[in-house]
């Protein structure tokens, strides 16, 4: 089996995964959820009429198999999603598509922060074992790992908006939004603003974030640096730096670009604290928010692209691992 | 000759090789790999029978087999009458009391967690041998001092990381000892250890042999090793038996080309020496498409065409000679 | 012309609970031309001794005293960025053993050559990866394996690359440690066979770790026998072998069986190799010779010169 | 038997030796392992150290101090000094007559618990007043931000009308009565005016309450003595105690008879007033004045509860679902892993906030559903190395003596495996305390107990920050982050220990 076949073969199980994904998705929000989504919106004392019109504008009155079922597979394998079950009735396609765009933008950032600022911190402590550095880092890595996210999201707000503003008469970071109101003018404004007000969700996330990444390649390092082809290449007479970087940390890099995928998780649930607190309008906020209005449809869409994401996120990652490792074959890894 | 304690017939593993899930769904035959591919032998009790050749040509695969650690795929095995591959799991279990097996690496064959004392009563206390404590600690004191481990109680309640490369071996060999069975397999028994110890393990082994009159199956890559230990040997390639017969004959005089390659690839400690340099070129191909017609056909300095086509039984040469070629060696 | 001299090399590891006493007061000489067999069983010594001359200790090795004087130069002496760039490598090289963990699994094996090369000598890239084909061809891969990763080849083909690697540079010397275990009997030979006509070839010199004997007598001219720590007996092998002195050299040689000539008994040595942490006063072989004397007891024999140029004996049983 | 138990136990006795040895040279492993002991004796002795205990949705104490109180301890800078504590004045304790008009128709009675006054008049239109002075002290602090007057009374009578004046008097200037009071020598704290016509008796007892605290401010009416009710937004305690001195509380009651004979009966069992603090306890108070302490010590049971069971619980699952599938191989193993990669799939928050807001969950669901979606990671490792474990000789050699399945399983893969999975073992225990304080903080946790996630999601969505309240927002949390990093040292000393090369160098 060669490298099409691995290819193949975990886009396969992807496709199986996700579609198990999918009814999971159905059967929480549609069968075992225990309210009525009218109830929201209508009183429950209201005619049952106006509340059977409305169930039947959202597509509630026919039978949960197959209309029911087929329809919601409709609207998500098309990013479609439906209408949202609030006043508004509105589509949830434009809105998710605009929060989507924050979140990644706010998620990605943060992680590519996060990596850039654990790995080479990983392989600096890994390179100096036993010393001061390493020491530093990993004790700065352990105690970042055992902070809650959201504590540290909690000081950075406490600091910077409650008694700055309490101290100087305003907050130093905004409050929420992805921009100020009245948004600026021109791209170059707009982006400054829009980094403005990313810039302490990403701070927080990379500051809590970013120790597992360089204690996992601290220790992956120290391995690497134990096997005996970085004693040849020692002895080959290759510097410092070539050995730590194009041998050590080049034998590494597929279990850390697995760790990509695992870290995945942990990045969706810090999204839904991460905008809750800073006033992101991303889908995590959104979700909860959903969640307590029993806004199904859009808890499922947002769901199903979380769970789109993170299989996507494997499968790349898997691709990436056969990639990078050219032993890889089925059934010789994990 | 002597009623023999274990019998081979046609002996054959065939590995399925895994595949990935869309292509277990679309292929039909799935490709084996050849690991035994029918081998038949006997072994009288007291004898030693040393079964040789290089990593990949099965020879491990039949001493699992043998003891249905793995289950062959045919053939029949013959213990003391009884066919082990019709054997249902319970009456193997209670079989197994009869017939243990020592491992190569002491690193590995002794599970880090336990101690000595549990590592050797396991099998006592599984197969329900003794049943008392007091009973155990005697029989595991008499194993341990049977293997020179003296005295027992120093050695008992340690762990195999307290213990050096040599007393682990020695403990592994207790343990297949302790139930005194009648059949031993050994996968190369004492590879991993140094010279300097290796010869006293040999003789420890030796003595226990002749002592629990058992049948010893010997599996080594170390041809010069088995003159000292074995006194038949068989030569495998490929998953089948080449050559088999007397271990001194066929060192003096191997009669198929690939014994002689084996045991003139042998480093000899005596720097004057003069020997024949036979080296044959490339390595064993693999067991997924064997060579047609004789598998060593491709290496073989003397192959014809006879090689190439038809595929060579193992005959009987001489009076107890057995070899698998066209053209045998004078 | 002497290449390699040794003297007192003395190198302990260090560990918590003290010192390790891993080469002790070691000393040999090799000509150029010459191959050297490193004997001894695991734990002697032998490897740690040519990782303190290639000066590839791990973090607690410690060389406590003695020489390393090479092509005239005292090795102890330079500095660390020159031992890099001339000498290791480019004048002595190591082939390790252990083939398929001394390869970088996901590197292309040319380019781990040519990365040797490259390190040492100003000269293109391209001029690099023609000598990394010709050296493959050399040790008998086929300069067509070059874009190859090491999981592709075979046991004994990774060896060779490793030896190919070895040789990148020209070296003077080569050490090669255990160059051929974990290798079946058959391709030990072809890789030992590929070592002898290289030597020949190319005229090294070469220094052989190695337990096993019988390989040391195929390969070598010279021997030394290490035990726990010291060299017990030195000398050139066909002395060595067919009139060994010392105790531990006879029963060694006679523990080792042979496919040709009558059988004969293997030898026996009862007991185990001492703790290097704390060796046993006097010699350090006496526990376990049946010979030992009370003076083998208190004081550590020193080496003696027996006839011939080269053997000399550490026991009290010879000499005055 | 006896030779065999006590060898047993001198062999485990020197596993355990062996293994503290390895463990004790390792400082990082040392001070988790101090913190956790910190942190369980604190659960242990939970409650002696808070006497009070923490609200919940079945127990909710009165409140102790005013709203966001600062730390007692905060006095000893000097501009805290000031604050007031919590402290109560009891009305009744000394009571003295001042004045009254008509000795000879009324009789009062009082001790330290109750006030009993009896007024008979004998003719229509016959009026008298007896004024009492009830209390004396003296207020040293800054003004208070929050009391609550209380008096309980109950009277029975007819045919007179009288009024009660509750006041307070100061001996000091003092300018914010002169602007704001009628009379700037008595504050009136209320006055009742009763009416009694024809019903002959009231028996039930009244009780009435003066707030003059913060969370009032905008719904307390200044109501002046001469009926006009004109609203003060100056905040009344405050105002009461503008100046610190000593002040004097006086009752005053008027009667007038309606008819000839008539007879009225007042009797007061309570009155006290209550000072919440503005600094109080060890760690303040919350948004309704609650001990802070108090949570935070009891959020150390429930952390522990629910980091340890549910890491027990998804290790158990972890590691029987990894042995399973290893050891058993083929379908098996192919069902066990596929399952793996979906729920790995299924983010484990956003899951657990659909059911919590489904089912109000007690914290044990949580400790389950946390349990339910974290084993899969580690199922993963052990069933690699049960893989690798499975050709390793020595569970060969325990087939070849007999063993079945069952037994190789128990005795050699799991003991085997154990070690290797320890280090995970235990840092699933932060993994879960943090999933749980998540879900607290966000608001869908178990309202019912007292967690630490849930003291930050108050601290957040109750005001917490406007008011600065660093006692209520970083205590938690440091809690939180401490015990977490008990477990992850713990769990990076056992790695280091576990996988040799990572062991420290010595």
């Amino acid at each position: 089996m060669g490298f099409r076949g691995y290819f193949l073969n975990r886009i396969a199980i992807a496709v199986a995964v996700l579609f198990i994904v999918l009814v999971l998705n159905f059967l929480i929000f549609r069968v075992f959820s225990p309210y009525d989504p009218t109830d929201m919106i209508i009183d429950p004392d209201f005619e049952q009429a106006t509340k059977d019109r409305l169930r039947a504008e959202w597509g509630l009155d026919r039978p949960l198999f197959p209309d029911q079922f087929v329809l919601y597979l409709k609207n998500l394998l098309t990013w479609n999603y439906g209408r949202q079950f609030d006043q508004s009735k509105s589509l949830i396609a434009p809105q998710m598509a605009w929060r989507l765009r924050n979140t990644l933008l706010l998620l990605g950032t943060a992680t590519i922060g996060v990596i850039l600022v654990g790995i080479p911190l990983g392989i600096l402590a890994g390179s100096r074992r036993g010393s001061k550095t390493d020491i530093t880092i990993i004790g700065a890595g352990l105690f970042t790992w055992g902070v809650p996210t959201f504590f540290v999201q909690l000081i950075w707000l406490f600091v910077f908006s409650a008694t700055w503003n309490s101290v100087f008469g305003a907050p130093l970071i905004p409050r929420s939004g992805v921009v100020g109101l009245p948004p600026p003018e021109g791209l170059l404004e707009t982006l400054k603003d829009v980094a403005w007000h990313a810039i302490s969700p990403i701070c927080t996330l990379i500051i809590a974030g970013f120790g597992s990444w360089a204690l996992y390649t601290r220790n992956m390092m120290v391995d690497a640096l134990t096997e005996d082809y970085i004693q040849t290449a020692r002895a080959k007479g290759v510097k410092g730096r070539d050995v730590l970087f194009r041998h050590a940390f080049r034998s590494i890099l597929p279990p850390v670009a697995t760790m990509v995928a695992l870290a995945i998780p942990g990045i969706v649930t810090g999204a839904i604290i991460t905008e809750s607190l800073f006033g992101w309008p991303g889908i995590g906020a959104w979700y909860i928010n959903a969640l307590m209005n029993r806004n199904h449809p859009v808890a499922q869409a947002v769901l199903y692209n979380y769970a789109v994401l993170m299989i996507g996120a494997n499968l790349v990652t898997d691709l990436l691992y056969g990639f990078l490792d050219p032993r890889i074959r089925v059934g010789q890894r994990r | 000759m002597e009623e023999s304690v274990v019998e081979i017939h046609d002996l054959k593993k065939y590995f399925p090789i895994k595949l990935g899930f869309l292509k277990s769904l679309t292929i039909k035959l799935v490709p084996e790999i050849r690991a035994v591919d029918g081998v038949s032998f006997k072994i009288a009790p007291r004898e030693v029978f040393g079964l040789a050749g290089e990593s990949g040509c099965g020879k491990t695969t039949t001493g699992r087999c043998i003891l249905r650690l793995i289950e062959p795929t045919n053939g029949k095995i013959l213990f003391k009458g009884t066919d082990l591959t019709a054997l249902a799991s319970d009456r193997m279990t209670k079989l197994r009391r009869k017939m243990q097996i020592i491992f190569q690496d002491p690193y590995e064959s002794l599970n880090p967690r336990m101690s000595v004392y549990d590592i050797i009563a396991e099998p006592l206390t599984i197969q329900g041998i003794a049943t008392s404590a007091d009973q155990i600690t005697k029989l595991v004191s008499t194993a341990l001092e049977e293997l020179d481990l003296n005295p027992p109680e120093e050695f008992m309640y340690r762990f195999p990381h307290e213990l050096s490369g040599g007393q682990r071996q020695r403990v592994a060999i207790a343990r297949a000892f302790v139930l005194k069975p009648e059949f031993i397999v050994a996968d190369e028994p004492v590879s991993m250890l140094d010279a300097s110890i290796r010869s006293e393990v040999l003789n420890l082994i030796l003595g226990l042999i002749e002592e629990t009159q058992c049948a010893f199956l010997y599996i080594t890559h170390d041809i010069a090793l088995t003159r000292h230990i074995c006194n038949r040997i068989a030569i495998m390639y490929l998953g089948t038996i080449t050559e088999k017969g007397p271990t001194e004959k066929m060192i003096q005089n191997p009669l198929h080309p690939y014994t002689e390659a084996l045991i003139a690839a042998v480093p000899v400690p005596d720097p004057t020496a003069r020997r024949t340099e036979i080296v044959i070129k490339g390595e064993v191909p693999s067991p997924i498409n064997p060579p047609p017609g004789c598998r060593f056909h491709p290496r073989c300095p003397y192959a014809k065409q006879k090689c190439q086509e038809e595929e060579p039984q193992l005959v009987n040469a001489t009076k107890d000679r057995y070899v698998a070629c066209h053209f045998p060696l004078g | 012309m002497t290449l390699l001299k040794v003297e007192n090399l003395t190198m302990y590891w260090e560990v918590l609970r003290g010192y390790v006493k891993a080469v002790d007061d070691v000393s040999f000489s090799l000509e150029k031309g010459h191959s050297l067999g490193l004997a001894g069983e695991s734990g002697c010594g032998k490897t740690s001794t040519a990782l303190a001359i290639l000066r590839l200790l791990p973090y607690n090795g410690r060389i406590m005293g003695g020489n390393i004087i090479f092509n005239g130069e005292e090795l102890l002496q330079m500095n660390d960025q020159r031992f890099q760039k001339e000498i290791r490598w480019k004048k002595m090289s190591v082939i390790f053993q252990g083939a398929m963990n001394a390869l970088h699994p996901i590197q292309r094996i040319g380019d781990q050559i040519t990365e040797a090369i490259l390190l040492h000598e100003n000269i293109s890239k391209k001029e690099a990866v023609d000598r990394a084909s010709k050296l493959l061809d050399l040790v008998g891969i086929g300069a067509e394996r070059i874009d190859r990763y090491p999981h592709e080849l075979s046991g004994g083909l990774k060896q060779r690359t490793v030896i190919a690697m070895a040789l990148a540079c020209n070296p003077d010397l080569i050490f090669a440690d255990e160059p051929t275990t974990a290798l079946d009997v058959i391709v030990q030979a072809q890789v030992l066979k590929v070592i002898k006509e290289l030597q020949h070839k190319l005229n090294l010199s070469m220094i052989m770790i190695s337990h096993d004997l019988a390989m040391i007598a195929e390969t070598c001219d010279e021997i030394a026998i290490m035990y726990a720590g010291k060299i017990v007996e030195y000398g050139d092998v066909t002395t060595i072998y067919k009139k060994p002195l010392h105790p531990y050299t006879q029963k060694l040689i006679k523990a080792f069986p042979s496919v040709i000539g009558p059988k004969t008994e293997l030898a026996t040595i009862h007991g185990f190799p001492p703790d290097l942490l704390k060796p046993p006063p006097g010699c350090r072989f006496h526990p376990r010779c049946p010979y030992a004397m009370e003076i083998c007891r208190k004081k550590d024999p020193q080496s003696a010169k027996v006839d011939g140029k080269y053997h000399s004996v550490a026991c009290y049983l010879i000499g005055d | 038997m006896a030779l065999f138990r006590k060898e047993k136990r001198t062999i485990y006795v020197r596993k355990i030796k062996n293994f503290w040895e390895e463990f004790s040279h390792n400082r990082i492993g040392l001070a988790g392992i101090g913190i956790l002991i910190f942190y369980v004796m604190v659960a242990v002795f939970t409650p002696y150290i808070s006497p009070m205990r923490p609200t919940s949705q079945e127990y909710n104490p009165p409140r102790s101090a005013a709203m966001y109180a600062m730390p007692e301890w905060v006095r000893i800078f000097p501009q805290f000094q000031d604050l007031p504590p919590s402290f109560e004045v009891r009305l009744l304790e000394n009571v003295t007559l001042v004045n009254s008009t008509v000795t000879d128709r009324a009789t009062l009675q009082f001790d330290k618990e109750a006030l009993n006054i009896t007024f008979h008049a004998d003719a229509e239109e016959e009026e008298g007043s007896i004024l009492l002075h009830l209390t004396a002290f003296s207020y040293v602090y800054a003004p208070p931000s929050d009391f609550k007057l209380t008096t309980v009374y109950y009277e029975t009578g007819n045919q007179i009308r009288y009024e009660i004046d509750l006041f307070l008097t100061t001996d000091q200037q003092n300018d914010i009565w002169d602007e704001w009071l009628e009379d700037p020598t008595r504050a009136v704290l209320y006055t009742n005016d009763r009416k009694v016509t024809r019903y002959p008796s009231v028996d039930k007892k009244i009780r009435r309450s003066l707030y003059a605290g913060l969370m009032n401010e905008q719904l307390f009416a200044w109501q002046y003595p001469n009926d006009a009710v004109q609203y003060a937004f100056l905040h009344p305690s405050e105002m009461l105690l503008s100046k610190k001195g000593s002040y004097d509380f006086y009752l005053e009651i008027k009667f007038n008879s309606l008819a000839s004979t008539s007879t009225c009966n007042i009797h007061i069992d309570t009155a006290e007033v209550k000072f919440f603090g503005d600094v109080w306890g060890l760690l303040g108070s919350d948004r309704v004045g609650h001990d802070v302490w108090a949570q935070l010590i009891y959020g150390v049971r429930i952390s522990l509860i629910v980091g340890s069971l549910a890491a027990v619980l998804s290790s158990v699952l972890g590691i029987s679902f990894g042995v399973i599938a290893g050891y058993s191989g083929g379908r098996t193993d192919q069902i066990i892993m596929r399952g793996v990669d979906v729920l790995l799939c299924l983010p484990v928050l956003p899951i657990l906030l659909i059911l919590s807001s489904y089912w109000s969950f007690n914290v044990y669901y949580v400790i389950l559903l946390i349990a339910i979606f974290g084993w899969q990671g580690l199922s993963r490792i052990v069933r690699s190395k049960v893989l690798s474990l499975k050709e390793v000789p020595f569970i060969e050699s325990a087939r070849a003596a007999g063993a079945t399945s069952g037994y190789i399983m128990t005795r050699h893969i799991i003991p085997n495996v154990l070690p290797v999975v320890m280090a995970a073992m235990v840092l699933a225990v932060p993994g879960a305390i943090l999933t749980e304080a998540a879900l607290s903080f966000l608001g869908f946790g178990d309202p019912s107990v007292p967690t630490w996630g849930r003291m930050l999601y108050r601290s957040r969505t109750q005001g917490g920050f406007e008011s600065l309240a660093w006692w209520y927002v970083i205590p938690p949390g440091l809690a939180i982050t401490f015990l977490c990093l008990a477990f992850v040292f713990i769990g990076h000393a056992l790695d280091e220990i576990v996988n040799p090369r990572l062991r420290r160098r010595r």
